[in-house]
């Protein structure tokens, strides 16, 4: 019974769900440094999964799908960035508002440039390709973890090293931290924190139509509406989850993922599809409890150890 | 009469004040979710489509996105534009009762659901478990036909539910009775996506399914189902459509699909009614028997993969089910 | 002195509603140490501030040795060689020591990663070089305000500043660190040829450091002159614009009426590490117990204790003899203490909040302000806002002002306002005149010697031996956590007094008088 | 004082207006560039959402979860504690007066009533306690603590209506019974589903209106959210008013949701709010938390909402267009200050040109 659960294809499974959500997450958390809580990433993905579609479609290419898609994260990342850089508004309700704007714009243009509504899948839609290292394949589970992926999973893995480096290990990194967390601090050696911001939510955008491009081009070939189904909000909890900090984000993500996907396979066991689908929210939950009630007894420890001190 | 709130519309729009004057018969179409779901909602849209062109009404669509507050408003906006309102969705089920009563010289046609009892009310009820049924016997017979590529020895079909719904549960009962009833040792195994607008939610379930064996997966998920298809190409197996024939989408894995003939069931209640022929106040199940669900196999081009053998079997329970020798089960 | 390095004329700056700046003109000579007096609110830091690059002028011009410079950003004044050190710590708390000194022009390895051990290097050969001991290694949250004093100042060295601007650094120094930074500064300049300009409050410290001073009243530029021609009396009238008198604060005798015991309390830091290992003292009514010692001994932990905002671990309380256990400030303040803060921002004041909000602050639970506690008269504490306002003489256009927009001088006299207006027979008072000009610490000092003769017990905790001495009884040192001496105010001078703040000396007098 | 305050919401009340106008321009310019008349749309908007009895009656009644969801977010906000779990109180509020709806239909119409809301209360303010407690014990981000809880709420009702409390009478629904018919609020306008909720709703609003703005409890959130370690210092029982905040905020939500079925559907349905909490969160933002501010933005807010289903209708501009347009004018709204500023310090700067033009003009002489 258990094996049924338990198996290579879960790890899999766990991967592909979990993707969408490393790459938006990745964003997020470059803008959570800089300071802001960005919960329009749902609307910036959905923006990156409909541009894909375009561009991979007309041009018949994949890259150029991705590009599109860039190109649009992009332009949202500086709107988001003049609103809630520029004109200091509420970083909740632009996100809000982003999200609204999306959803509206990509039905609109679906229906102008394709003429359909609600769902636009088509043959010439030229899907990412996927990658397999020869040699892998001998080893099952080295097979499962590495080979055959959609191109933007390996490049969602990239990233949280290169995300890491670059927030802890680069003078740049160290800037944008500073400007989340005292501005004033970096204005007063002469580098400019707004700029450090436009910078992360620019860079949001793009990591988000990654995801965006992922979900209509690597992980599906089509565009349905609201087709990013709230990966973006679940990105957002990833990240508060994770601290912020790549490597513990991308493994709030890659839970997720898992018990999403568990939580699919525990159905043909005859668990009602609500308990099911309600598992990865109960262990978040359960999980936060159970890790803030260690940091705390730990805490509580030190105390007691010193307890002599006195 | 309309009252107030009723004058207060007409005020609000001239265009179709006119239009009322030039006595051409109209069509108002709410529908619960919104068109370009490339089934349910598209297959009423190309009923009354189909009539304006055959029965020169003019008709116009209005979408609650599924959105329940707007479930009243746009019933009554479409009984102010028309004499004859077809309402598609099930969600609709004390909506439509409650605006009904208020416009008693409008008729409604409800489709998917069943009332009786109020005049000016014709309930369009689909079996949907008589084609599941079909469907499911479909499944079993292929995922033994090891001639087709792809399909292995192993007894195991799946189906993809949107959300666990009644309607959707009847689907399964009808599509598990269909495939036990061809071969009781098939394994039938059912995965609610619980969303009917995630394409990529639907690929993970089927995707599941094929990994645990399934050669087949009947997708009964709405937009959520696109990602079944996909999943089916991706892993070489195959998948049943639903709602209107989808082959084309991808006719390489789409075996077939189980029709419910939404757009042919309104067509033929307007034509009914422009006739006079029609009883209100009843319900009118479209079965298998009315041919309002069926199996369609695409365009005689595609490739196709029923067996003449199979096709003659599904015909074969299809009578036995019109004359009920075959009791097939209903979900609540 | 040199040639004139620096020359500002006609610096205007206009802030929505407010002239911080009036037509100013300021020459700065190289080599000078320069200082920049007025009360809180004159407008020096914005004046700083623009010579900096921080703010824009709304008109005037800087010249820099001679020529014309447009200083647009800090970037430009760092260019120039002008560095500044703010009023208020411009650190990341989370960065460590190193890497806030080099945060803005890091040592790069391969051209694009962070050079963490370059930076260590650096640090070190900085502290070396100036004799400003640190800690690279450390987390800036995790140093006292010297040692972020000192890293301020390296950053700007490592910048290579040639002109220093000092906003306030002694603000928040004991003694021994503004002695310790005053070397700093008199080698900078004597020996390494820099300029300093440097904000205070401070008259002694003008006197015994400064070259020149000038003195600014309301965003105007009063006048320029050498210090050996001023004296503290003629600097305190320039800035206040009229006579100051610096009056014997007359005290009545003390009763022997005791109001509040400690016994052997005992307490924790924020870090969980032991911060009081058991003190003992007590207070009498009409009496002001002086706290001397070097910060971070323990001084704010027992205050908080005090007043409830901190657990108890052990030992006992009592007030008027009735033992108490401290569950919450409301308990605390319920039994009579008021208290002022020693961080006025952070805990003292809600700066969203208009004066009113926070004057009223604790009257939502008076039954005379609040109908049955829960209906909130709005006239009646808008009226005793009003005169509060005037009694203290916070300087504001309306009771409505939001308070993150008064001087820090102001926003410190509605915190005494609010407290003292209570009329508790307990006053816990904290740094009450840290950051604050003369003309406020004068009023400061007059109404505490007041509180003291309607007979009440104070307990007053303060970095300026200076404040200690004018204003205690009795005043006890503290060190690490323990009590090291308990003097009487007379017996025992400030050079002694060093000794135990520092440890060296112990007496074990002072388990209560 | 209040002078000075009547002119800041003045001043505030015409830069809202400013942003709202230039959103509608750009609404305008979208609509043409697609070939519609501006004019036609908006008249359409216009009268679609005040332009008769019938849609000013279907306008208010959207406003009724709007403004409670929305002052249930501006208490919370306002304490320094985010509720963004208010859709899955709604969803237990809701289903729990179903189900006092359908259990005691015995009860007097009055008592079920009033059981029914402060059950839904109850549930809805104990479902908020759970990530408050959270909060305040043990430090867990609520907001992230919420957002799970909101999917929980949402398929865990599912569940119920599907299996435990799954009925014949329901058609092809997922739902529960019909409530009583004596518990059924009656509609105030033929047609509408404008119902006497509303009424329940405005005293509600008044009360917290009341709370927030007269009292020392008011005081007390505000304090605690503008600055916690102050509010604590001065005697504030910070934790407490954090909780209470949570909980009263989730007891609106429920409320709400109480409404819902009272009042529109007379039994729980699946998917009975298409995001209700967050539009309210919405709201409140948009004019900081001020009860007030909310009732009139609520307003505005519902009449864009049956406005547009009229302008979709009356001119085949297609709804998704009107979506965008909705979009812009939040965006606009939530910029507004930044606006403000911007032009003020543009102001500033001509003064300081002018300035120097006169400097330049003395030194002349
Ligand atoms: N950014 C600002 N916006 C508006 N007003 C400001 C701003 N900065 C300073 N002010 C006002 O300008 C005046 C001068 O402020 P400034 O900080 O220069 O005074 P200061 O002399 O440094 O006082 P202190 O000794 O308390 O530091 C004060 O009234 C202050 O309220
Ligand atoms: N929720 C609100 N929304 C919009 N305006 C409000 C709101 N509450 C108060 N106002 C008005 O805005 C001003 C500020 O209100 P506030 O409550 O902060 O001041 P106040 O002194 O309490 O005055 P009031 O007694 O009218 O509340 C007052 O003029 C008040 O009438
Ligand atoms: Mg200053
Ligand atoms: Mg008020």
């Amino acid at each position: 019974m258990l094996s049924q659960l338990f198996n290579l294809t879960l790890i899999q499974n766990t991967i592909r769900t979990a993707t969408p959500l490393v790459l938006a997450a990745m964003g997020g958390l470059l803008t959570e440094h800089a300071g802001i809580l960005n919960i329009g990433m749902e609307g910036m993905i959905l923006l990156g999964s409909f541009f894909g579609i375009v561009g991979s479609y007309f041009f018949s290419s994949s890259l150029m799908g991705v590009i599109l898609a860039v190109v649009a994260g992009i332009i949202i990342g500086i709107i988001y960035g003049f609103f809630v850089v520029e004109l200091e508004s509420d970083e909740f309700i632009i996100g809000i508002a982003i999200n609204i704007f999306a959803s509206g714009l990509t039905v609109f243009l679906l229906r102008s440039i394709f003429g359909v509504k609600g769902a636009f899948s088509s043959p010439d839609i030229v899907p990412l390709p996927k990658l397999s290292f020869p040699g892998l394949d001998k080893i099952p589970l080295l097979n499962v973890l590495f080979n055959n992926h959609s191109i933007f999973v390996y490049i969602s893995w990239i990233l949280v090293a290169l995300i890491y480096i670059y927030l802890y290990k680069t003078p740049k990194g160290m800037w944008l931290r500073a400007s989340g967390e005292y501005p004033e601090a970096l204005e007063t050696v002469g580098v400019s924190s707004k700029k450090m911001k436009y910078i992360s939510s620019i860079a949001c955008g793009v990591l988000c139509s990654f995801a965006g491009a992922h979900l209509s081009l690597g992980y599906l070939t089509l565009f349905t509406e609201n087709m990013s189904a709230d990966r973006g909000f679940i990105a957002v909890a990833a990240i508060i989850f994770g601290g912020a900090n790549p490597i513990k984000t991308f493994a709030a993500a890659m839970m997720f993922g898992f018990f999403d996907a568990l939580g699919i396979r525990m159905q043909v066991m005859g668990v009602p599809s609500q308990f099911t689908q309600m598992i990865p929210y109960v262990v978040t939950i359960v999980a936060l409890v159970i890790v803030t009630k260690n940091h705390m007894n730990k805490i509580k420890k030190r105390k007691e150890k010193e307890e002599g001190a006195y | 009469g309309c009252g107030k709130g009723n004058e207060g519309k007409e005020e609000t729009k001239p265009a179709t004040e006119e239009a009322k004057e030039q006595k051409v018969d109209k069509v108002g179409l709410v529908v619960a979710g919104g068109l370009g779901d490339r089934s349910f909602y598209d297959s009423s849209n190309e009923g009354v489509e189909k009539a304006k062109e055959d029965l020169g009404i003019e008709y116009k669509v209005y979408e609650c996105r599924n959105d329940p507050s707007l479930y009243t408003d746009q019933l009554i906006q479409a009984s102010e534009y028309a004499p004859i309102v077809a309402v598609v969705g099930f969600e609709f089920y004390d909506v439509v009762q409650e605006v009904a009563k208020e416009f008693p010289d409008v008729n409604y046609i409800y489709v998917d659901n069943e009332i009786e009892g109020i005049d000016n009310l014709t309930t369009i009820s689909y079996v949907e478990n008589e084609g599941s049924f079909l469907a499911g016997a479909l499944a079993a017979m292929l995922t033994q036909e090891t001639s087709i590529e792809g399909i292995d020895e192993g007894k195991v079909i799946g189906m993809v539910g949107g959300k666990d719904l009644p309607v959707i549960r009847n689907f399964k009962a009808g599509y598990e009775a269909g495939a036990k009833y061809i071969d009781p040792e098939v394994k039938v195994e059912t995965i609610f996506a619980g969303d009917f607008e995630d394409p990529a939610k639907g690929k993970e379930s089927a995707l599941a399914l094929y990994s645990r064996g399934a050669d087949i997966v009947y997708q009964v998920a709405g937009k959520t189902g696109e990602g079944v298809f996909e999943a089916a190409e991706e892993s070489g197996k195959y998948a049943i459509g639903v709602d209107t024939d989808q082959r084309y989408i991808n006719p390489d894995v789409i075996v077939a699909s189980m029709v419910k003939r939404v757009g042919a069931s309104i067509y033929d209640t307007i034509e009914k009614i422009q006739k006079g022929t029609l009883e209100p106040g009843k319900v009118y199940y479209y079965g298998l028997e009315e041919n309002g669900v069926e199996l369609s196999f695409g365009e005689p081009d595609m490739k196709q993969f029923v067996t003449d053998e199979m096709i003659e079997k599904l015909e074969d329970i299809k009578k036995k089910i019109v004359n009920n020798e075959i009791e097939v089960p209903t979900g609540k | 002195m040199g040639e004139k390095i620096i020359q500002l004329k006609g610096i205007t700056k206009q802030f929505p509603g407010v002239l911080a700046n009036d037509n100013i003109d300021l020459d700065i000579e190289s080599g000078e140490i320069h200082a920049i007096i007025g009360e809180n609110g004159a407008g020096k830091s914005t004046l700083m501030k623009i010579l900096y690059g921080l703010n824009e002028p709304t008109s005037g011009e800087i010249l820099f040795k001679g020529k014309p410079v447009k200083i647009s950003n800090p970037t430009k004044a760092i260019e120039l060689g002008i560095g500044m050190v703010h009023q208020h710590f411009m650190l990341v708390p989370s960065f460590t020591v190193a890497e806030n000194i080099v945060l803005g022009t890091e040592p790069k390895k391969n051209k694009v990663f962070m050079d963490f051990k370059k930076a260590v290097d650096i640090t070190e050969e900085l502290s070396e070089t100036y004799g400003l001991k640190v800690d690279p290694h450390l987390k800036v949250e995790s140093v006292s305000v010297g040692i972020q004093q000192r890293i301020e100042i390296l950053k700007v060295l490592y910048k290579g500043a040639d002109i220093l601007i000092l906003d306030e650094p002694t603000a928040v120094l004991t003694p021994q660190e503004t002695e310790e930074l005053f070397k700093v500064i008199r080698r900078l300049v004597e020996e390494l040829g820099k300029t300093v300009i440097i904000i205070t409050h401070k008259l002694q410290e003008v006197l015994s450091l400064s070259d020149r001073v000038s003195v600014m009243r309301q965003g105007k530029m009063i006048g320029t002159i050498d210090t050996k021609d001023a004296n503290e009396q003629m600097l305190a009238e320039m800035m206040v614009g009229k006579e100051v008198l610096f009056d014997e604060l007359d005290k009545k005798p003390v009763s022997n009426k005791e109001i509040l015991r400690v016994k052997n309390i005992k307490a924790r830091d924020n870090r969980g590490l032991p911060a009081l290992k058991g003190m003992d003292f007590n207070i009498k009514a009409g009496e002001v117990l002086g706290v001397a010692g070097v910060e971070g001994n323990g001084q704010s932990e027992l205050v908080e204790v005090l007043t409830g905002l901190r657990e108890m671990e052990g030992g006992s309380l009592y007030i008027n003899g009735e033992k108490v256990e401290p569950k919450n400030p409301k308990h605390m303040r319920d039994l009579g203490i008021a208290h002022v803060p020693e961080d006025r921002l952070s805990t003292g004041l809600s700066a969203e909040a208009t004066i009113t909000e926070n004057m009223m602050m604790g009257l939502q639970y008076n039954e005379e302000y609040a109908k049955k506690k829960i209906h909130i008269d709005k006239e009646k504490i808008r009226n005793r806002t009003k005169k509060l306002i005037e009694d203290f003489d916070v300087r504001t256009p309306s009771q409505d002002v939001h308070l993150g927009n008064l001087s820090g001088g102001n926003m410190q006299k509605v915190v005494i306002a609010r407290e003292f207006a209570f009329n508790t027979p307990i006053l816990i008072i904290s740094q009450p005149t840290r950051g604050v000009d003369i003309g406020a610490i004068e009023f400061i000092h007059s109404q505490i010697i007041e509180k003291r003769n309607e007979g009440c017990a104070i307990l007053l905790v303060s970095a300026e031996l200076d404040e200690i001495f004018r204003l205690s009884d009795r005043i006890i040192t503290v060190y690490e956590g323990e009590i090291t001496g308990e003097f009487k105010n007379g017996e025992i001078t400030k050079s002694e007094i060093g000794l135990y703040m520092t440890g060296k000396h112990k007496s074990n007098v002072g388990r209560g008088v | 004082m209040k002078r000075s305050l009547f002119k800041d919401n003045l001043e505030y009340l015409i830069s809202v207006f400013l942003s709202i106008v230039a959103a509608l321009i750009i609404g305008a310019l979208i609509m043409a560039a697609n070939g519609r008349s501006p004019g036609v749309g908006y008249m359409a908007l216009l009268n679609g959402a005040f332009g008769s009895k019938y849609n000013l009656a279907n306008t208010f009644a959207k406003t009724v979860p709007l403004i409670l969801t929305g002052l249930a977010t501006a208490i919370s906000f306002e304490s320094g504690i985010f509720n963004i779990g208010g859709e899955g109180q709604l969803y237990l509020g809701a289903f729990a007066a179903a189900y006092v709806g359908f259990t005691f239909q015995s009860l007097p119409k009055g008592v079920g009533i009033i059981l029914a809301i402060l059950f839904a209360a109850a549930i809805g303010g104990l479902y908020a306690f759970i990530p408050a407690v959270l909060k305040v014990k043990y430090k867990i981000d609520e907001v992230i603590t919420t957002i799970m809880l909101n999917s929980v709420a949402v398929l865990l009702t599912d569940y119920l209506v599907n299996y435990p409390f799954a009925t014949a009478g329901q058609g092809k629904m997922g739902a529960t019974e019909m409530i009583a018919d004596k518990f059924q609020f009656t509609r105030l306008v033929r047609l509408s589903t404008l119902n006497t909720s509303i009424f329940f709703m405005l005293g509600i609003s008044i009360v917290m209106y009341y709370i927030m703005k007269k009292t020392s409890w008011g005081y007390d959130f505000k304090m605690t959210g503008q600055n916690e370690r102050f509010a604590k210092y001065g005697g504030v029982k910070t934790e407490k008013q954090m909780i209470v905040a949570m909980v009263i905020s989730g007891a609106l939500c429920g409320i709400a949701g109480a409404f819902e079925v009272f009042g529109i559907h007379y039994r729980f349905l699946q998917n009975i709010s298409p995001g209700y909490a967050f539009d309210g969160m919405l709201v409140a933002m948009i004019v900081k938390n001020s009860p007030l501010g909310i009732l009139i933005m609520s307003i505005f807010f519902g009449g864009l909402k049956t406005g547009s289903i009229s302008m979709e209708n009356a001119t085949s501009i297609p709804s998704e267009l009107v979506l965008v347009i909705q979009s812009i004018i939040i965006l606009f709204l939530a910029g507004e200050t930044g606006f403000k500023k911007k032009i003020k310090n543009m102001m500033l700067k001509k003064k300081k040109s002018e300035k120097a033009v006169k400097d330049s003009a003395k030194s002349a002489f």
